[in-house]
C-alpha cells in the first residue's frame, strides 16, 4: 500500500507546477479585476503540459518526446486527474475556465444523452467545435434541494417550452450550449426532471447577469438566467425519445468523482499560500522576533502536514474511482474535510503577513477569497455530511 | 463586584446606535465599499446621537462613558459597517488617548478642539504589524533639544493622508513605551508607502487605511503625552488596541442575525434550512461563542486599570485581541456557509463581513498569542 | 460593567480553596475507589467556610467573626454560589454529595409542592431532618426526551401504585426520600407527570443498583430502581390535590440556574489539573526539553485563558439570576461551552504528564474521568444548543 | 505509485481479524481490565489465525504481512480491546524490530525462538515520556569491554516482570541510536518504579504496563541490534512507534461504529437519535477524521523507506502519533456523548474506550508536535 505518486507523475506535475506559476499565475490579479479570461492567459495554455481538463474528468499521461523520460508505473487516470488540478490551481483558478474539453454540460451530456447528443455535443466538445457548456440546474430558491426546482418544460408538438429563473449557471454566458434542468411535472419530484441541450442565442434565453458578483473565483463565470418562452426541439431532451426517469439522479450521483476533486482544488489554492508564506518569511525574516519568526516558521510546517491529509483524502476517491471501486462516501469525506483546512491554513497565512496579507498587493487576500466557494459548491459540507453520516455502519470503509 | 449593568441610559443608546448601524451605516455600506470612503454626513450623525467624538463636559463635550460601554458602542458600529466603525471612530480614539495620557494643557487644547469639530479628519498611529506589541515597537522617538524626532513605520494607519490630528505611538531610546500628538503639519511629513484604497485591500474598505513611513518627524516635548500616572500610556493603548476586537465582535454578531434570519425564512427540502442542527448548531456555537468573547472583552476592559504590570497589560490585550477576532473570523465564515451559494454573492452582506472579519483578525495578530488547539 | 469577584469574595474563596485542598481533596482517591463518601470527608465538613450547598442553590456570605474582616460590597446569592461550587469542586467532586442540604429532592419539592409539602420535606431538609433527598426521573429507554417517560401511576382509593424502572437516580439509595416522576396519563405526555414524594423504605421501592458504575464522580450515587407495585398516600403527589399539569415542565426549567452552576463545577476541576500540572512542570522541569518545558508552560498560561471564559459565561447566568432576569439561554451556553474546554485541558495536562499523566499515582486521570459527566448531565450539549438556537435573534444577548 | 490494494488474502484476514477481535477479544474486554491481563488463550487463537507474531517463513514463521498491512492489523485487534492488542503484538513487535534492525545471527536466533513460541512473553522497552523522541532519549548504552552497559528508565513498558525476551532503545556515548535485544537474565534486573497493574491507571488496564529502572544492566555486544542499513533501527522505531496510533485508530473506530448503532437503534423524541444532525454529523465528521488519519498512517509506513534523514524519520513519526491518537481521543469523547448519560455507565464500553484513548494519547505525547489550531 503507498499513497505517493509514481516517478512519472512526480515528474509531470513539477512541469506543471512551474507552468502554472510562470504563465498562469501573472494573470491572477487582472483575471480578479476584471472578472473575465485575460486574452494572455488563454495563449498560455498551448504551452500547458497537459492538455485535457483535469477537472472532474480523466486525464492521460502527455506523450514524451524527450528521450531522456522513462515511463515507469503509471497512476490511474484519477490519480493523476486529480493531482493534476491542484497544481493547475495553484497557479490560479483561471486554470479552472481555459482548461480544453471544460464546463460541466457536455460531461453532463455524455451521462444523460442518447447515442446521436453524444456524439453532436460531447463529441463537439473533445472536437474543439465548442468551446465551453455551462450547466443550469439551481434556482434562487433552491440549492442543494434541486428536486424542488421550479421551471417547468411543457411539451408543444415537436417542441418543449422552457420558462424559470436560474441563478448559479456555470459559464451561463460564456457556453456554446448550456444544459438546462426543467421539471416536466413538479409532482414527480426528481423524478420529473429532465435536462434540456440549449444552444446559446436561442431566443428567450436572456442572460440576467453574465457574471455574478462574487466574493472570490470570479474568473469562473457564472451566470443568472431568465428562461422565457425558450422554444427548444424534443429531440434535445438528453435521452430523447426514452428518457431515463432516474436520469437526473444518477447523474448526479455520477458527478461524485468530480466532487473528490475539491478537495484537490482547495489544497492547490492553499499549497500556494504557504509557499507564499514561506518565501515571504525568508525575505522578511528580521521583520519578526526570533520567536515568531520560529513559530510562523513552526505553523508552516504543521500547515504542510495538514494538507498532506487532505491529499490522502482526494486520492483515495481517485484511487477508488480509477479501480471502479464505490466512492460516493469517499468523495463527500474529502469534499467535507478539505476546504475547511485549506480555508483555515490560508487564512492563518494571511494573518501572518499583517498587513502585506490583506494588500491587494499580494495574492494572499485572493486565495482567500478563491478559496471560500470550494467548501460550497458541488454540494455544501453539510450535504456531505448527510451522505456520510447514510454509510456509516456499512463497513464500506475496510481495510482503507 | 460583578455586575453587567450599564450605566443609566445607555442601555438604550446602545440600542438606538445599533439601529442606527443596522440602517443607516450598513445601508450605505456597500456605496461606502466601492468608494472606499465612510459618508461624511455620519460623523455628524454620530455626534448628534451623542455617540462619537466622546469628550468630558469639562472641555465642552457631552461626557464620556465607561471604557467598557465605548467599546460595546463601537461593537453596534461594527454591527453596521466595520470599515466605517474604524473611520468613524478615530477621533474618538484619539480623544481617549489624550484624555487618559495626555497632560493637562494637552486635554484643553485637544480635546476642545475635538469637541468643538466633531468631524475632524484624525488618526492613530500604532500597528506595525509583525506581532509586534508596544513593548517591540520599532518606532523610535529619540530626544533632540527640546524636541523629539520620530522614526518608523506604521501600517493600518487610518485616513493618513487627510487627518489633521495625530497621535502617533513609539519607544524611546531606552525602550520606554511613549506616544505625540502630531499637528497637521507634522502629519504632513508621513510619506505614504502604500495607501490601501489605491492598492486595493481585502476587506474593511470603507477605512481609508494606508501604511506610512516617517524618517525625522521632529515633535515639541509639550506635544508628548506625558500624563501623570506612569501607567497611563499602556493602558490606554491596550483600550485602543482593543476597538478592533470590539468591532470584529460587531461584525460577528451581524454575521450570525443575518445568517440566522436567512436560514429561518430560506425553505428546502420542505422546511426552514434552520431547522437543521447542522445549520442551527453551529450558528448556537457562534452565539456562545461571541458572548463569551464579549464577556472576556467587558472583563478585560474593567481590569486594566486594576493591572499594574505593563507586560500583562501588553500580553492580556494581546491574547484577548487573537482570542475574540479569531472568533469573529469563524462567525462570518459559518454565516457565509450558512446563506449556501448565495452566501458567495456580493447580493448579501455576509461575504463583506467574511472579508471585514478576515482583515481585522490581521491588523494586530501574533502568532504567539494565538489559541491552543484545544479552546 | 465588572466580572471581577469583591474583595468579599474572593477572600472567602480563598479560605475555601485551602480548605477544600486540605480537608476534601485528601480523600478524592478513596472515595473514588469506594464509591462511597469516606467518613472523614463527612466530618471535614464542619470545618466548612460556607455550611450551605452551592450545587444549584443560593449562598449566603458567612458570619464573620473577625474583626480584621471588614465586609465591601458583597457579589449577589447566585455569583457567590457559583464561584463556591468552582472552589469546592477544585478540592474535590466530593463536595457535590456531603454538603448540607443537598440532592435535588427538596429543590423539586420546593418547585412543585404545596405549602404543607415544603414545610414537611424541604423544610425537613433545611432543619436537618433529612440528609439526602433523591430525584428519579430518567428511565433506561429515555434521558433528554422526560415526556416519554413510562412508570405509570395510577389511582387506587386514597393512594397512588407506581410501577416502572428508573436510571441515573440521583442518590437513589441513600436518600431519606426521593421525588419519583411518573404519568398519570401517557396520553398526555409532559402535562401527564407527576411528581411523588417515597420515602426511603417504602414497600416496592427496590434498589435494582445502589450506586450505578460509573466512568468517574462515582461518589455522586446515582442509582437503578425498581419501582413494583409501590402505593404512596395520594397526599404526596406534589402540588396535591390540585397539582399544575405544566409544573413538570416549570419545575425543569427552574432548574436552569443549576444549570449554569455545571460550567463553575467543570472549571473547578480544570483549574485543578492546570495547577496540578504546573506545580508538576516546577518539580520535573529538566525532564523536559528547555523548548519544550517552555512550551508546557505557555499552554498553561492559555489553559488559564481559556478558563476564565468558562468563568465568564458563568457568572453572568449567575448575575443574571441574581437580578432576576431571564437565563434560560445564557445558563444553556454556559453548560454548552464550559466542560468541553474544560475537557480538553484536563486530557491535554494527562497527556502532558505522560506515564504520570494515566497513573492513578496522580489525580489528573481522575479527574479527567469525573468530568465527563458534567458534559451529559443537566442536559447534554446538544440539549442546550437546541435552547440556544431558539433564543437566537431575539436580542435577548444586549447588552451583554 | 498510488495504490490502496492489500496484499492477496490480507483483506480477508483484516476482516477476519476484524471479526475475532470484535468477538473474542471484546467479549472478555471487561473481564481482562479487571484481572489487568489479558487471557493466556488469545495469543494462541491469534497465531493459529496467522496474524501475530508474524515471522518470515526462513525462520519457521509463517510469512510477514508488509508494515502497512500489519499496522492494520493492529487497528483491527484495537478495535477489540487496545489493551489486549498493546500486549498481544508485543512478542510481534519485538519480531519486527529484529527483523528490521537486527543482525543475521540474532535473526536466526530471536526470530526463530519467536515462531517457536507465540506466546512467548516479550517487551520492549522504548517510551520515556515528557516528549523524547528516539533522538533525545536519555537511557545509554556504554561499551565496556566487550560489553554494553545500560542506565535509565523506561515507562509503558508491557510486562516488564515476566518477560523472557526484550528489546531495549538508548543512546550511544555519542548520542547514536542503539538497541539490544534482552534476554531472561538481563531483564531480571528491571527495577519496578511503578506497576501500574497494581498502582492503577486509567485505560489500557488489559495490558500490564509498569515504568521500570535499570542502572547497570550488562549486555554483550553481539545482543545489539547492529543490522547492515544505518537507517535500519531508526525507521524499525518509527515503526514500532506507530503502533499505538493504529491502535487508537481501532479504538476509535470501535467507538465510533458503537455509538452509530446505539444512536440508530435508540428512539428519543419520537426518532432515531442518529436523524438528530447534531448527532449524525459529528459521527460523520469522526468517521472523516479517522479515515484520514489511517490514511496518513499508511502513507507514512510506506514512506518510512525512502527516507533517509533520521531526523525527518522521527519528525514525522512525532506527528503522525499526535494526529492520529487526537482523532482517536476525539472519537471515543464523542463516542460517550452520543449515548448521553448511558455512556458514562461501565454498561456499555465507549467509557472504557474513551479512557484507554486518552492512555494512548499520553503515551508517546510531544507538546512541541501538537496540531495546529486549525486543522
Amino acid at each position: 500500500m503507498d499513497l505517493s505518486l509514481s516517478p512519472e507523475t512526480t515528474k509531470l506535475l513539477a512541469e506543471l507546477r512551474e507552468w502554472s506559476l510562470s504563465e498562469l499565475r501573472p494573470f491572477a490579479r487582472e483575471a480578479d479585476r476584471t472578472h473575465s479570461v485575460p486574452e494572455g492567459a488563454v495563449r498560455a495554455l498551448a504551452t500547458c503540459p497537459v492538455q485535457t481538463s483535469p477537472f472532474g474528468g480523466r486525464v492521460e499521461y502527455p506523450r514524451r518526446t524527450d528521450p531522456s523520460f522513462v515511463a515507469s508505473e503509471s497512476d490511474g487516470s484519477y490519480v493523476l486527474s486529480y493531482a493534476v488540478a491542484e497544481e493547475m490551481v495553484y497557479g490560479d483558478v483561471l486554470a479552472l475556465v481555459i482548461t480544453k474539453g471544460n464546463g460541466i454540460g457536455g460531461k453532463v451530456v455524455n451521462l444523460m444523452g442518447n447515442d446521436e447528443q453524444i456524439e453532436r455535443w460531447a463529441g463537439g466538445m473533445d472536437r474543439g467545435e465548442f468551446h465551453y457548456s455551462g450547466f443550469a440546474l439551481t434556482e434562487p430558491h433552491c440549492g442543494s434541494d434541486a428536486a424542488a426546482l421550479r421551471t417547468t418544460a411543457v411539451r408543444d408538438g415537436d417542441h418543449y417550452v422552457i420558462n424559470g429563473h436560474k441563478q448559479f449557471c456555470t459559464g451561463g454566458s460564456i457556453s456554446d450550449f448550456v444544459v438546462v434542468f426543467a421539471t416536466v411535472d413538479p409532482e414527480q419530484g426528481s423524478r420529473g426532471i429532465r435536462g434540456f441541450v440549449v444552444p446559446k442565442d436561442t431566443p428567450g434565453f436572456n442572460v440576467v447577469r453574465a457574471n455574478e458578483s462574487k466574493l472570490g473565483s470570479r474568473v469562473f463565470s457564472t451566470s443568472e438566467l431568465g428562461l422565457e418562452n425558450l422554444v427548444v426541439p424534443a429531440e434535445n431532451m438528453l435521452g430523447w425519445p426514452n428518457p431515463d426517469a432516474a436520469g437526473f439522479v444518477k447523474a448526479m450521483e455520477t458527478l461524485n468523482s468530480t466532487r473528490g476533486s475539491v478537495a484537490s482544488m482547495a489544497t492547490g489554492l492553499a499549497q500556494a499560500a504557504v509557499d507564499e508564506a514561506a518565501s515571504y518569511l525568508a525575505k522578511n525574516r528580521t521583520a519578526f522576533s526570533v520567536a515568531r519568526a520560529a513559530r510562523f516558521n513552526d505553523e508552516l510546517d504543521r500547515m504542510n502536514t495538514a494538507l498532506t491529509t487532505n491529499r490522502h483524502l482526494a486520492r483515495r476517491v481517485a484511487w477508488r474511482v480509477d479501480q471502479g471501486l464505490p466512492h460516493a462516501s469517499h468523495a463527500s469525506m474529502a469534499k467535507a474535510y478539505a476546504p475547511q483546512v485549506a480555508e483555515r491554513v490560508v487564512a492563518r497565512v494571511l494573518q501572518l503577513m499583517g498587513p502585506d496579507g490583506y494588500s491587494e498587493d499580494c495574492l494572499v487576500e485572493k486565495w482567500h477569497r478563491d478559496l471560500k466557494i470550494q467548501d460550497i459548491w458541488e454540494g455544501t459540507g453539510n450535504i456531505q455530511r448527510i451522505v456520510i453520516s447514510r454509510s456509516l455502519g456499512s463497513g464500506e470503509y475496510q481495510p482503507a | 463586584m460583578v455586575s453587567l449593568a450599564v450605566e443609566e441610559g445607555t442601555d438604550q443608546l446602545l440600542a438606538v446606535v445599533r439601529d442606527f448601524a443596522a440602517e443607516r451605516i450598513r445601508g450605505r455600506a456597500a456605496e461606502a465599499e466601492r468608494a472606499a470612503a465612510t459618508p461624511a454626513e455620519l460623523f455628524g450623525e454620530l455626534h448628534r446621537m451623542g455617540v462619537a467624538p466622546a469628550v468630558a463636559q469639562e472641555y465642552g463635550g457631552q461626557g464620556i462613558p465607561e471604557a467598557a460601554e465605548s467599546l460595546l458602542l463601537a461593537e453596534r458600529l461594527g454591527y453596521g459597517d466595520p470599515g466605517a466603525a474604524l473611520e468613524l471612530l478615530m477621533s474618538h480614539q484619539l480623544g481617549a488617548l489624550v484624555s487618559s495620557a495626555g497632560t493637562a494643557p494637552q486635554r484643553e487644547r485637544y480635546l476642545r478642539r475635538i469637541a468643538e469639530e466633531p468631524g475632524l479628519c484624525a488618526t492613530v498611529l500604532y500597528y506595525e504589524g509583525f506581532g509586534r506589541g508596544p513593548s517591540e515597537l520599532t518606532s523610535t522617538a529619540e530626544k533632540d533639544g527640546q524636541d523629539w524626532v520620530l522614526r518608523g513605520t506604521k501600517s493600518t494607519v487610518v485616513r493618513a493622508a487627510e487627518a489633521e490630528l495625530g497621535v502617533l505611538i513609539a519607544r524611546t531610546g531606552d525602550g520606554e513605551l511613549t506616544g505625540f500628538v502630531l499637528e497637521r503639519e507634522q502629519l504632513a511629513a508621513l510619506r505614504l508607502v502604500r495607501d490601501d484604497a489605491a492598492r486595493g485591500k481585502l476587506g474593511l474598505r470603507a477605512a481609508r487605511t494606508a501604511t506610512v513611513e516617517f524618517s525625522g518627524i521632529r515633535v515639541p516635548e509639550h506635544q508628548r503625552l506625558a500624563g501623570e500616572h506612569p501607567l497611563a500610556l499602556d493602558r490606554a493603548v491596550a483600550r485602543f488596541r482593543l476597538l478592533v476586537p470590539a468591532i470584529a465582535l460587531g461584525t460577528g454578531t451581524a454575521a450570525l442575525d443575518y445568517a440566522h434570519r436567512y436560514t429561518t425564512e430560506r425553505i428546502a427540502f420542505g422546511k426552514p434550512v434552520f431547522a437543521n442542527q447542522g445549520v442551527s448548531f453551529p450558528l448556537a456555537d457562534c452565539a456562545t461563542g461571541l458572548d463569551g468573547a464579549r464577556l472576556d472583552l467587558i472583563a478585560l476592559v474593567a481590569e486594566l486599570d486594576r493591572l499594574d504590570d505593563p507586560a500583562e497589560i501588553e500580553w492580556r490585550t494581546t491574547q484577548t485581541v487573537q482570542r475574540i477576532t479569531r472568533r469573529a473570523l469563524d462567525t462570518t465564515r459559518i454565516g457565509v456557509n450558512s446563506l449556501g451559494g448565495h452566501g458567495y454573492l456580493e447580493d448579501h452582506p455576509v461575504e463583506r463581513w467574511y472579508r471585514a472579519a478576515s482583515t481585522l483578525s490581521a491588523i494586530d495578530f501574533d502568532p504567539l498569542a494565538i489559541d491552543l488547539d484545544i479552546a
